[in-house]
């Protein structure tokens, strides 16, 4: 897959950021707003598939880490355990354990859930962009092997 | 009403062509109609948060399902024409229809759901937890264990994912490890 | 009372680390998980000593039982942590050499401790939704573990495996489903005691009894239901084999089934029939369908269904007896069941081969392989002083003293054409002299040897003092499961909101 | 009541796609269309007639009706789970086509019973 044509990745270029910032709204006003850390967390991934599909598998393995991506889906699931352990030093598993929750309906408020969004958010978002390219690029050395 | 019963046969249609129709690529997207069919129905029956998330993934998953169709069974497949499995399973599913009826008329009558437990989130959530956000509040105070295991069950379809996408799954014992692609 | 949540934290924090201890510290990742499951399973052996006021429920968040989720750790659930955490350590401590034969060993641990998060979270759970979502990480990550050599059999099998278990998912979730219409609440307690309400032959909690039985069934390879296993079982790495066979098919079909059917439903005698005829079926199919195989690994993929079968029936029963029966057979067939599989994994593994007919002899090249499957075999065979006889002998006793004399017959003639089956085995594999293939063979290394020699011993000391474990163990865990229904409504009355 | 067996029914068309249909691809849309039935069964359980959205705003406060959050939540989890579930099956599929070259199922079949 080398990419589609020139219309595409230069609209792409305008569309993507807008996306992705558009999912990371989402994973913020969580506790506000319909959606979360899930639903955010997809938009997200979506917005770098966007960019693969339009500027092509060979060209988004060089300019994405891999590496980058495994790590931060653990560190995603570490983060959100942790904020479940840090629960403990208040007597409990998962405990809400700010005592002031915050001004209902303001960016800062409902304790831990805020943080907990963002850890799903970039636990799902690097998971699942993870599975895609897994499925994608084993496609493309596939090919390969054929030829 | 009369818009889910319209939407939910809308649904049942396409559900119906997506298995029915011989070609993948179709059978795909009969089911993504299904999928904006879903979306739209949690709209009606006031679940926005479900809404979004069944719309951004149902994308991701017409993107992963067409991937893994294009170009690949071209060859159409034909299926047992066998009336002994058609039969059977009419007599199963009329069974579990007839069965489910019955149990479905000791349940509460549609759209008088009891709100035993869910009478406490509803009053308490923004007094207890500060979210505006009911569900949120649900997913990430009340229950937010369920939701470690929610990031764990998707932690463990991506880590089955990469494990089965390996180019080699056995080697020699002395033999070097392939570095992690 | 905090310390519960090593079970579930503590591997899941392997886990999500080992992805990326395993970039930098390959050495590391044996070392991590071995450590890890010795850690557990001490957790687990310090708990059934010194634990002196159980049962305990500890709201996870202070969120008391109806509102959040709970943990329960009763005598039941403490035996199944303390099964699947010992369990566990031999597996893991066989598989530092044995999974050198596969690439990318640090996606098979992560793959290792999920699962083992999954079953002690299913046995820990409190709450019925929980439970299905402990149920899917680990059959996600067997399914995943299953096709882990990606070769076209494992891929296969796995497949065939993974529809078969999301159709018993689905069918666990919308019994879920119609429970939490029924009641409105998803606490098992909770539930318990909106349910006592109800007759037991309503039309609703029958319909959910026969999803739920369908399901756990499949997830348990019962009869009707066992297509998947004998060949995701053989097809899987040993050290998952075992893991398949001595705990997945226990933890998330027959822990989670007896769970709900005691507890939340309380046992009446339809359900009691069924799984008795469940049982016995499985008990005969499983064993005449053992008999003609060739496959080392697939031929103990058979007894495990018929074992099941064993179990089913000892627990259907609903007396004292019968349940301890059942559960001490579950204790005693994940310990020589895994040991048998780590055997057939050894005996690949130094020889490449599984078909009986091209071993022989191999009992002077490998001893130590050669004498702990001696003993596990003499074990499901029921032989005397090991442990299997005596599980088997407090089932059929319950089964006569329940007045069920076929079932009670049966059993008998089933342990007999066991018995026949494993002497096959240990003549073709270990004590017959065709031809010396010695020369091929691979030398077994220390690590698998000591975890087979653990299992061997542990075998024998439950074997040899089966009265303390009986009295420590197995008799409070039965007694949870006697006190049916009666027992949630206590504890929800004890540690309830109001 | 009928618009729960209408969702039954989805449920047994996805049910006999996944059990009856040759096709490796097909199996994994039988098991889609079985999860939206359930998902849907869950939500529309906790339908309450007049109920409003379970997101409260300023002007929206404690003490009207609400349809009932809890079943959104345990849908929100049951939506994660099918698409691991479904990811991880059409990696199978994908590396089942790899091996044998075809979708066929009858073609795959190498194990015996």
């Amino acid at each position: 897959m080398n990419g589609m044509s020139l219309i595409v990745k230069r609209v792409t270029r305008y569309t993507v950021g807008l996306i992705l910032l558009y999912g990371i709204y989402i994973v913020f006003h969580g506790h506000l707003t319909p959606g979360g850390g899930f639903a955010g967390g997809v938009i997200i991934a979506l917005s770098f598939i966007h960019l693969v599909l339009a500027f092509g598998i060979r060209s988004a393995k060089k300019s994405i880490p891999k590496r980058l991506i495994s790590i931060g889906e653990s560190l995603g699931g570490l983060l959100f355990l942790c904020i479940g352990l840090i629960g403990l030093t208040g007597g409990f598993f998962f405990l809400n354990f700010f005592a002031k929750k915050g001004e209902p309906f303001t960016l800062l408020s409902a304790g831990t859930i805020p943080l907990c969004n963002i850890a799903i958010g970039l636990k799902v978002g690097t998971g699942l962009f993870a599975i895609f390219m897994a499925l994608a690029v084993f496609k493309l050395t596939k090919e390969e092997d054929k030829q | 009403m009369l818009e889910l019963y319209l939407v939910m046969a809308f649904m049942l249609i396409g559900a119906v062509v997506a298995v029915g129709l011989r070609g993948l690529l179709s059978s795909v997207i009969a089911v993504g109609a299904i999928g904006l069919g879903l979306c739209v129905m949690f709209l009606l029956l006031k679940a926005p948060d479900l809404a979004i998330t069944q719309l951004v993934v149902e994308i991701l998953m017409l993107i992963i399902l067409i991937r893994a169709t294009i170009g690949r069974g071209v060859s159409r497949i034909k299926d047992r024409s066998s009336v002994w499995v058609f039969i059977s399973f009419f007599i199963f599913s009329a069974a579990f229809i007839l069965a489910a009826s019955m149990a479905i008329k000791e349940l509460p009558m549609f759209g008088q759901e009891l709100m035993k437990v869910s009478k406490f989130y509803v009053d308490n959530a923004l007094l207890k937890t500060g979210a505006a956000n009911i569900v949120t509040s649900i997913i990430l105070d009340f229950r937010a264990y369920d939701t470690l295991g929610e990031t764990t069950v998707l932690f463990t379809s991506v880590i089955g994912v990469l494990a089965l996408m390996r180019r080699k799954g056995r080697k020699k014992i002395n033999e070097r490890d392939e570095p992690d692609s | 009372m905090n310390a519960i949540v090593v079970f579930v934290a503590l591997p899941l924090f392997a886990a999500f680390s080992l992805p990326i201890i395993g970039r930098f510290w390959k050495r590391g990742l044996d070392a991590v998980s071995l450590l890890v499951t010795a850690l557990l399973s001490l957790c687990a052996i310090y708990f059934v000593i010194f634990s002196n006021s159980l049962p305990q429920v500890y709201p996870i968040g202070f969120w008391p039982p109806p509102l959040g989720i709970s943990w329960l750790l009763d005598s039941l659930s403490l035996f199944m942590l303390l099964v699947i955490n010992l369990i566990t350590f031999f597996v893991s401590m066989y598989s530092i050499n044995y999974m050198e034969q596969y690439t990318s060993k640090w996606r098979y641990y992560t793959l290792l401790m999920l699962m083992l998060a999954g079953l002690n979270g299913v046995v820990l759970s409190g709450d019925i939704f929980n439970l299905y979502i402990f149920l899917e990480i680990t059959a996600i990550s067997s399914y995943a573990l299953v096709a882990f050599g990606t070769g076209a059999e494992e891929l296969e099998a796995s497949f065939k495996y993974m529809v078969l278990g999301s159709i018993a998912s689905a069918f666990i979730l919308i019994g879920i489903a119609f429970l939490y219409a029924k009641t409105s609440t998803l606490n098992m307690f909770d539930m318990a005691s909106v349910l006592a309400g109800s007759p037991f032959n309503s039309a609703s909690l029958l319909f959910v009894s026969a999803l739920f039985i369908t399901g756990f069934g499949i997830k348990a390879a019962l009869v009707p239901f066992h297509a998947w296993l004998p060949d995701a079982h053989p097809t899987a790495p040993a050290p998952i084999s075992a893991m398949l066979s001595g705990l997945v098919i226990k933890t998330i079909g027959i822990y989670a089934l007896v769970r709900i059917l005691f507890n939340v439903f309380s046992l009446n005698i339809i359900t009691s029939e069924i799984l008795l005829t469940l049982g016995g079926i499985s008990m005969f199919v499983g064993v005449i369908l053992a008999i003609g195989q060739w496959d080392f690994k697939r031929l103990l993929a058979y007894h495990s269904i018929s074992q099941i079968g064993y179990i089913i029936c000892g627990i259907s029963l609903g007396t004292p007896l019968g349940i301890a029966g059942g559960l001490f057979h579950l204790f005693n067939h994940s310990v020589f069941k895994s040991l048998l599989f780590l055997n057939a994994g050894s005996v690949e593994y130094a020889t490449g081969t599984r078909d009986l007919k091209k071993l022989s002899g191999l009992q002077e090249s490998m001893p130590c392989t050669s004498w702990t499957s001696m003993i596990a075999s003499l074990s499901i065979s029921g032989v005397p002083p090991l442990c299997g006889f005596w599980s088997k002998l407090i089932i059929i006793v319950a089964l006569f003293q329940a007045g069920k004399f076929f079932y009670g017959a049966l059993a008998i003639l089933v342990g007999i054409i066991t018995l026949a089956s494993f002497l096959k085995v240990q003549k073709y594999v270990f004590y017959r002299e065709i031809e010396k293939i010695t020369s091929k063979i691979r030398k077994i290394p220390a690590f698998m040897c000591l975890a087979m020699v653990g299992l061997a011993v542990l075998c024998i000391l439950i074997g040899v003092g089966f009265k303390p474990v009986l009295n420590k163990l197995i008799n409070p865990a039965a007694e949870v499961l006697v006190k049916g229904r009666g027992y949630f409504i206590e504890l929800l009355n004890t540690y309830g909101a109001n | 009541m009928i618009i729960l067996l209408m969702d039954i029914v989805l449920f047994l068309i996805g049910f006999y796609a996944l059990v009856t249909k040759r096709n490796l691809i097909k199996k994994v849309i039988g098991f889609g269309i079985m999860e939206y039935a359930l998902n849907l069964f869950f939500i529309l359980v906790g339908y309450r007639v007049e109920g409003q959205a379970p997101i409260l705003s300023q002007n929206n406060l404690i003490g009207d009706i609400f349809v009932d959050p809890l079943p959104q939540a345990l849908v929100l989890t049951s939506i994660v789970i099918g698409l691991g579930v479904t990811a991880l099956m059409v990696s199978l599929c994908i590396r089942l086509y790899q091996r044998y070259g075809t979708f066929d199922i009858d073609q795959i079949r190498r194990l015996k019973g």
